[in-house]
């Protein structure tokens, strides 16, 4: 069957949608489909994120936004999958689109109909917390901006239909079925959280004052039902001792919950409990977990700064069960110290982590796609390609393979883009369409004639501001040749209006005063191209948003000011000019630097695409860090994985691959880079031109200096244990003991290296099987089996492995006897412990290799965090990009991490460079900085303050050494203008004189 | 032994050495050339000279009239600076402390190369207030000024008057803590006589306690009887090292930001932008001030700046080449409690 | 109470102060957004001037605001660690810190001139806080240090 | 002892709302046919019990009047069809708010016709009668009972804001013929939600008028309404996303909130 340029991708939280942003602006048409009403998922329902505590709402929605309008993208929300036929390639899909009874082409979502609707439902959004219409948007910032109507709650009065001035609303839309016909299938559905059952034992449903994370979450939510107030629900006072219980339904064997551990839990409740005091001073938190499980970048900081800045209190206990005080509502808590005394305390509030469920409808989806499930219900994925599902051309990504937080779920996205590509990659550009457009009108040098259109919006703005009057004064202003007003003018026939306006007055520039350019200037600047202007010659007024909807009670100062907003926008617009977006050639090749597995699973997808690739190792030998790595926890075999990798790599006519080599420079930027490498024994010199580089040059295990490691015969890694085991040779040992967080979370090093805890159980469960009678004991400060890791956790304890926390600031000490060792440990309640052992194993931790990071970082203009690791763009949203565009970064390079999540952050990076190598020419954003050379001094602030590395400074033949942007790499924030004491720098779009013009002329 | 040397001696000391490092500076073709100061036109005035030959070095003098920063005339650069073959030429430059950190700071501003530089480090002893006694003796002609001992002597005709030397040099001078350009390691090559190793200033900004407990309108009130008389003649942006823009903002056009005119808005506004550009750079020499011509006093404002950037961002302008200045950088947690919240 | 002074105050009650706000276009746009899209009312003091990040706002800016006759400014950025361009709003925060304490060295009123962080999400805190700016720029009363003379 | 006394020389006053077409007429043919009844009720004339706003009831009740009776056409002679099934829904709705403060039995529907002079008679002496052996209203007089008069104000408000409008105009469209869907609602699930509504809007107008006075916080606010704070709590958050009350500031840990 011929294969079809085109990509369903189902669910659209923030792993759907980047998957769809990925292939969309690689070439590929997207069918984006959603079964709820809005595309966000669950991180738009989120507060803050951690570990940077970053407002989950300002992150995620340009992205949506961006998702909704790409030109590629089809999104249809409110859908059910009906039928799946066809093979890897081309598949065909029949699709039941739900009606919304509102049509999506008319709604303006203006919210009226939600406020007049006398049904009021519950707030699903709002889990349950607030009141709805029937007529609802899931909330107010929703992708795509369509109010829908809930059938199973509307009592169909008809009172919505009459109130819609837009007439979007249509009672006799019908459901409508599309048969869809792509290519590949990628599956985000991700996740539902565990609900605690009736009758459980926490008293969820029962106690007023228990919660859930996700409850919490919106309790502390800005926009959230309390307007992000932490309030109890039974009586509204603020919770001043709040208790956050973990593992609710996670790391469960008595059948209620889960047996595996959801991943997140342990995170997002110190987040909520960082946050909850953040927002309100008086609240105490008290933690009580089993385990700590930050297992991530930058994570064990988060937790120190929670307990030693925001005085969250963690206490080592699972709770059982919780009690009501009926006169106070408040919680009556019953756990044992650490010291093994039995504390009862009572909380005004408690938050139950709740863990992450599989989707309800998951085994619907299995049966309809014909993927296979894993033992939890999640997709099963491939054990080395983690968004592989089992039938090919269906790939998963986010939590529905496994629990998991925003970065994976985003690198995981990408990295079944990037695995689409490899399939897909010949029929790139075969389906997408493209617009064409009259040629511009040539406006320069002419004087302004202004069109000014101002909107009604039904009577969201005519209702308070006069917009006659409005209009009329409109006209009274120098260089407006008209001015008119529209119900909507948004609607499609006003469009054609302002189309025939622009011809009939010979406009060149336009103005609507109306709602916010966030969500309505890209539709306007289309309307004005299509009649041949430059799309930057238009302007918005938010005579809505910031004006009628706010000052509804003063309707004289609302006209006011709306007028004052006019005035300004036409100010403006009288200095605004055509901007020309500059186009870039791009090199479609790549450089990977590194050679273990991320850069060679990398190397491998682009030279699948037939892109040509230079892959730079510094070794001899590929392979890299898993080269001493024999098996994955879950069962993989890494060499024999990595032994076809190499072999696949040195066989690949697209892959030039450089050993013993080491990159002398890199040059250039975005889509055009020139590098030279040095390798070999005889140090030959290589130049070549490449588009994008990839990041992975790994990092390297921990050489202790503690428990007389490197002293000691006895004393050894756990890749050295790993490979006695491997090779039979631990055979005579009758004791065994492993030492856990051997040179990491300490204060040089104060991460997780996350691979260690697996690693240990790993072995123990190896060395285990070879000597059921080895006695194994693991000394650890917390056990971080995340995600489905947990049960080979619970598989060593079964086997007799013994497992015993050290207290951190009391490490164990080793003393030699005669051929053994013996090792005196003081367990968090005081006890000492002696244990005899004859080989002594240490999990030592994972380290940057900080001057070779160094070094690369400099040439790429990239930064490095504390650790020196390499520092993506954006934790929780950009995790495979750097700041710099055209640079990226996967595996070991970017923090510690397991092999499979390497091969899904090279497949990522992949995905991500394919949106630039997949064009001919990039176009830059039109919005940029601009250098006036003349005045230009070159002193280098500007250099300083761009984060993107976007200026450099050069000697210019006329004015000497003064700063230069590069437009490829320009985002327009205009950091370096605001700084300027030259005012040398502008930017376009938001010039000096253009915001002087809003200034000046107040009247 | 004279236990005390009086003012006149320690110039005298500091002339002589100044002179002697600079012969040997020529002689070995160190340098191409010398900046230092001369004596100037009109009494109670210094005037810049540059040297080329052996025989000018006895031109070079110091006195506490030396009150131009010489580093204003590496930046822009000017033509008798530049070999046309072979391109920037090695300037040797009598520096105090404040024409020390200038330079340290411009070749953070990446302005000059110190390559190029050495800077004769002098040990500054204080630049005279010229404008306050100028005031004083009023409307009658100084004809004749000397240093003698202690004291300040300025003759007229008809007149004479004693000025004592440590209460009329420069506020800026009472309280500066570099009086030799700073010399770190990386610095050694550049700095030749007298220079001093320090890697930061501590400064209590005593100065300032008085003026910074006036209210609001009290501060308004100062500050527009002081800057009242300008003129607009760009005096004190003419003699700042740090003002080296090709254009500065009062006279750019498209837009017009702020008037040219000297009405008191047009003027304040001249003087707040320019402190503004001069915050994390301004290095307290005190130019400004010594040239205007009306005798506007604008240390103040200096030592507000210092006292910002030090106290913000721990940050001193010209001691430290390999330190950021604040406006080339920030932190996650910059202080930030001027900004509104909630109640 | 002299009549005339009792007569001023009237006058004070009624005066509307006349803002300009420099809004970030990701963070602080979006939360005024926000704050119309949930009908929280605050009051028609401020005129709001779309910046793509707090980082682009010149100090020219503000004091050319000033100088025009605008009662107040308003500068409102992403929360530090929010930028859309990572780290402007950082490079902002030192420059406005630095701003602040100038105008007010200057004699100026601290209040004219407030700088604020509001995020898409904080529809309520940008209201809270618009309220808060016009009542301590009401309290300060008509801009006219700045007046020309001629 | 006194209101013993009261209750036997009371002579309570009552309000009619009487149809133009057949109960006013039926009125005045009591009156042709000289049938006598009690002289306590006085007449407002409407065009159809259709009309009778269920503002009007209260505020009458409000005013002290000590029974209100609506009165109309016999179901199917409606002059305009069926404005008396609309009396019934309106009336019915009006009821069930009044049932809260235990004023539903100073109410009355009944049906009259042009040709029934007699019955007028009977059916006004009856319901004279009832409301004497209910004895005065607590509203009437003047001392009426302040809190009771808070709780009808509440009523007041809420049976004539739109959602209650909204519900009660389309209840007879929806339950009886069909609603926009061409379906028709079931009664019983109607009235699920009526009754509902009813609830929830009679709450949220007592905890606005209760905040009128001070502001209060959720607590405070349960104590004087007798409601459990979860509840008051809820509502709050429903009142404030309509822009009526928002947070005013914060005692120790408890929010107090306000009108706006």
């Amino acid at each position: 069957m011929e294969k079809v340029g085109a990509v369903m991708v189902i669910g659209a939280g923030i792993g759907g949608s980047q998957a769809s942003l990925d292939l969309a602006d690689s070439g590929y048409k997207v069918y984006l489909i959603e079964s709820s009403t809005s595309i966000g998922g669950v991180m738009a329902q989120l507060d803050k994120t951690f570990p940077t505590n970053d407002c989950a709402m300002c992150i995620v929605s340009p992205k949506l936004v961006e998702t909704g309008r790409h030109q590629n993208i089809d999104l249809s929300i409110n859908c059910k999958i009906l039928d799946v036929s066809g093979e890897a390639g081309n598949f065909n899909i029949k699709v039941l689109k739900k009606t919304l009874y509102i049509n999506p082409e008319k709604c303006t979502g203006c919210g009226v109909c939600g406020q007049e609707c006398p049904v009021e439902a519950i707030d699903i959004f709002n889990e349950g917390l607030a009141k709805y219409a029937a007529t609802s948007v899931k909330y107010p910032q929703a992708v795509p901006l369509v109010y829908a109507i809930n059938k199973d709650y509307c009592i169909g009065c008809g009172i919505c239909q009459g109130v819609c001035k837009a007439k979007a609303v249509e009672y006799d839309r019908e459901d409508e079925e599309v048969d869809i016909n792509v290519g590949a299938i990628i599956l985000a559905p991700g996740f539902d959280e565990y609900i605690p059952p009736e009758a459980n034992l926490y008293g969820y449903g029962k106690y007023k004052n228990v919660v859930t994370s996700i409850e919490f979450e919106r309790i502390l939510s800005a926009s959230g039902p309390y307007a992000g107030r932490v309030l109890r629900p039974s009586d509204g006072d603020i919770p001043e001792k709040l208790a956050f219980l973990q593992c609710i339904g996670s790391r469960d064997y008595t059948g209620n919950g889960q047996p595996y551990c959801s991943s997140v839990c342990c995170m997002y409740t110190a987040k909520e409990a960082v946050i909850a005091h953040e927002h309100m001073h008086q609240i105490k938190p008290t933690i009580f977990s089993m385990d700590v499980r930050a297992y991530g970048k930058d994570f064990d900081k988060y937790i120190i700064r929670a307990q030693e800045e925001y005085g969250v209190q963690y206490i080592r206990s699972r709770i059982s069960s919780i009690k009501e005080v009926p006169e106070t509502k408040d919680l009556r808590i019953k756990y044992e110290t650490e010291d093994g005394k039995v504390m009862e305390e009572d909380f005004n509030m408690v938050v139950l982590a709740v863990g992450l469920n599989p989707p309800n409808d998951n085994v619907f989806l299995a049966e309809k796609f014909g993927i296979e499930l894993n033992e939890f219900g999640f997709a099963k994925t491939d054990k080395f390609n983690p968004v592989q599902t089992s039938r090919s051309g269906i790939y998963a990504c986010g939590a529905f393979s496994s629990p998991k937080d925003i970065p994976d779920t985003v690198t995981q996205a990408s990295a079944a883009a990037g695995c689409v590509n490899q399939l897909l990659y010949e029929k790139r550009g075969t389906l997408i369409t493209e617009k064409t457009l009259p040629p511009e009108i040539y406006v320069n040098g002419q004087p302004p004639r202004i069109g000014v259109f101002i909107c009604h919006c039904g009577i969201n703005i005519g209702g308070y501001v006069d917009v006659p009057d409005v209009t009329k004064y409109a006209t009274t202003l120098p260089n407006v040749v008209m001015a008119d007003r529209n119900l909507y003018t948004c609607s499609a026939d006003t469009q054609t209006i302002i189309k025939d306006k622009v011809k009939e007055f010979h406009l060149n520039r336009v103005i609507v005063a109306s709602c916010t350019p966030r969500t309505h200037e890209p539709l306007f600047q289309e309307t004005i191209r299509e009649a041949g202007l430059n799309r930057y010659l238009f302007q918005m007024a938010n005579i809505r948003d910031q004006c009628s909807w706010v000052h509804m009670n003063e309707p004289e100062k609302a006209t006011e000011k709306a007028k004052d907003l006019v005035r300004m926008a036409v100010n403006k617009a009288r200095e605004i000019e055509p901007i020309e977006r500059i186009k870039l050639p791009v090199t479609p090749k790549a450089l990977v630097v590194g050679g273990g597995i991320s850069g060679m699973v990398a190397a491998l997808n682009f030279a699948s695409q037939e892109f040509e690739t230079f892959l730079v190792e510094k070794q001899e030998e590929l392979g890299g860090f898993a080269r001493h790595i024999y098996h994955t926890l879950e069962g993989g075999d890494v060499q024999e994985f990595l032994t076809d990798l190499i072999k696949k790599v040195q066989s690949n006519k697209f892959i030039h691959a450089y050993t013993d080599a080491e990159i002398e420079n890199i040059d250039g930027y975005i889509g055009n880079f020139k590098s030279s490498v040095i390798h070999g024994k005889k140090k030959e010199r290589t130049e070549f031109e490449h588009g994008v580089v990839i990041v992975a040059t790994g990092a390297k295990e921990y050489h202790p200096k503690e428990y007389l490691y490197g002293n000691n015969g006895n004393v050894i890694l756990q890749s050295e244990f790993e490979e006695m085991l491997n090779n039979d040779k631990a055979t005579n040992k009758k004791s065994v003991v492993m030492i856990q967080c051997v040179g990491s979370r300490n204060d040089e090093h104060p991460y997780c290296s996350k691979m260690c805890c697996a690693e240990a159980i790993k072995n123990a469960l190896l060395a285990k099987e070879k000597n059921p009678d080895l006695e194994i004991t693991v000394l650890f400060r917390d056990i971080r089996t995340y995600g489905f890791k947990e049960k080979y956790y619970r598989e060593a304890r079964e086997k007799g492995v013994i497992f015993l926390q050290y207290d951190e600031d009391n490490p164990p000490e080793v003393i030699p006897e005669d051929s053994r060792l013996r090792i005196e440990v003081s367990t968090p309640r005081k006890e000492k412990i002696y244990i005899n052992s004859d080989l002594l194993v240490l999990s030592a931790g994972i380290y940057a290799n900080r001057e070779e990071n160094e070094d690369l970082a400099k040439m790429l203009k990239v930064p490095l965090n504390d650790d020196n690791f390499f520092l993506e763009a954006h934790v929780k949203l950009r995790p495979v990009d750097f700041a710099t565009e055209g640079v990226f970064v996967a595996g070991l390079a970017h923090c510690p991490k397991t092999i499979e999540d390497s091969i899904a952050q090279a497949n990522a990076a992949v995905s991500r460079a394919c949106t630039i190598l997949s064009k001919d020419e990039i176009e830059a954003e039109g919005k940029t900085a601009m250098v006036i050379p003349e005045r230009c001094t070159g002193c280098g602030m500007c250099v300083e303050n761009c984060a993107y590395s976007a200026i450099e400074l050069i000697d210019d033949r006329r004015f000497g050494r003064v700063a230069q942007i590069n437009q490829a790499l320009c985002k327009g924030c205009g950091a370096c203008s605001g700084n300027c004491r030259c005012a040398a720098i502008d930017v376009l779009g938001f010039s000096g004189e253009q915001i002087f013009a809003m200034i000046t002329g107040r009247c | 032994m004279v236990m005390i040397m009086g003012i006149e001696a320690e110039n005298k000391e500091i002339e002589n050495s100044m002179r002697e490092t600079a012969r040997k500076l020529l002689k070995e073709k160190e340098v191409d050339v010398i900046i230092g100061y001369t004596k100037g036109t009109v009494p109670l005035s210094s005037a810049p000279i540059m040297i080329t030959k052996e025989e000018d070095v006895d031109k070079l003098i110091w006195n506490n009239l030396c009150y131009v920063n010489l580093a204003k005339y590496l930046v822009p650069k000017i033509p008798q600076l530049i070999d046309p073959e072979k391109g920037d030429l090695k300037v040797g430059i009598v520096s105090k402390g404040c024409v020390g950190r200038a330079l340290i700071h411009l070749s953070v501003e990446k302005q000059i190369d110190l390559e190029n530089i050495k800077m004769i480090g002098i040990p500054c002893n204080g630049i005279i207030n010229r404008k306050r006694i100028e005031k004083e003796i009023g409307e009658k002609e100084i004809l004749e000024f000397f240093t003698s001992e202690n004291d300040i002597i300025v003759k007229g005709k008809g007149f004479e008057q004693k000025f004592s030397y440590d209460e009329y040099i420069n506020e800026l001078c009472k309280v500066c803590k570099v009086k030799a350009p700073p010399t770190l390691a990386e610095l050694a090559e550049t700095c030749v006589g007298e220079c001093k190793e320090i890697s930061s200033v501590d400064d209590d900004f005593e100065d300032l306690i008085e003026f910074e407990s006036k209210s609001s309108e009290e501060k308004w009130e100062y500050i527009k009887d002081s800057l009242e008389t300008c003129t607009k003649c760009y005096a004190c942006r003419e003699a700042c090292p740090m003002c080296y823009c090709n254009l500065c903002f009062v006279d750019q056009n498209k837009p017009i930001w702020f008037g040219k005119t000297t009405d008191l808005s047009d003027i304040i506004v001249f003087h707040l932008v320019r402190s503004m550009h001069l915050a994390g750079r301004c290095v307290a020499c005190g130019a400004c001030s010594s040239v205007c011509p009306v005798g506007i006093d604008l240390n103040l404002i200096t030592r507000k700046l210092e006292k910002i950037v030090k106290e913000r961002f721990n940050f001193t302008s010209g001691i430290d080449p390999k330190k950021t200045p604040p406006m080339m950088d920030f932190r996650m947690d910059d202080a930030e409690e001027f900004m509104l919240e909630e109640d | 109470m002299t009549l005339q002074t009792k007569q001023e105050e009237k006058i004070n009650e009624e005066w509307e102060p006349k803002i300009i706000a420099f809004l970030c276009n990701w963070c602080s746009y979006a939360g005024a957004d926000l704050a119309g899209v949930s009908r929280i009312q605050y009051p028609p003091t401020i005129r709001v001037v779309r910046v793509p990040c707090s980082g682009r706002v010149n100090p020219y800016f503000i004091i050319k605001s000033l100088m025009d006759g605008w009662d107040g400014v308003v500068v409102s950025g992403c929360h530090p660690g929010d930028c859309h361009y990572l780290t402007g709003n950082l490079v902002a925060r030192r420059r406005f810190a630095i701003l602040k304490e100038l105008l007010e060295f200057f004699g100026i009123e601290p209040g004219r001139v407030n700088f604020m962080w509001a995020s898409a999400a904080e529809g309520e805190r940008f209201a809270t806080l618009i309220k808060k700016a016009t009542k301590i720029v009401k309290n300060l009363g008509p801009n006219k240090k700045f007046e020309k003379k001629w | 002892m006194r209101m013993e006394e009261n209750r036997v020389s009371f002579e309570p006053k009552l309000l009619g709302f009487l149809c133009n077409w057949c109960s006013y007429a039926g009125a005045d043919l009591a009156g042709v046919s000289r049938i006598q009844y009690p002289p306590n009720m006085r007449v407002i004339r409407v065009m159809c019990s259709g009309r009778v706003d269920p503002e009007f009831v209260i505020q009458a009740l409000e005013l002290g009047i000590d029974g209100v009776y609506v009165m109309g056409c016999h179901i199917g002679d409606c002059h305009y069809l069926d404005g008396n099934y609309e009396a019934i829904r309106k009336f019915d709705m009006t009821k069930k708010f009044l049932s809260f403060v235990g004023l539903d039995n100073r109410i009355r529907l009944d049906w009259v016709s042009a040709s029934e002079g007699v019955r007028f008679g009977e059916v006004v002496s009856k319901f004279v009668e009832d409301i004497k052996a209910l004895g005065p209203s607590p509203l009437s007089g003047d001392t009426p009972d302040q809190e009771l008069l808070e709780k009808v104000k509440a009523i007041r408000e809420a049976v004539s804001s739109n959602r209650m409008r909204a519900l009660v105009g389309r209840q007879r469209k929806i339950t009886e013929e069909e609603n926009v869907y061409g379906e028709k609602v079931p009664e019983e699930e109607f009235d699920v939600l009526m009754d509902q509504a009813i609830k929830e809007e009679y709450d949220r107008h007592r905890i606005l008028l209760a905040l009128e006075k001070d502001s209060k916080s959720v607590k405070d606010l349960g104590i004087e309404l007798n409601l459990d704070p979860s509840i008051v709590l809820e509502h709050t958050l429903t009142l404030k996303s309509r822009s009526q009350v928002d947070f005013q500031k914060i005692i120790g840990n408890t929010p107090i909130f306000m009108r706006i």
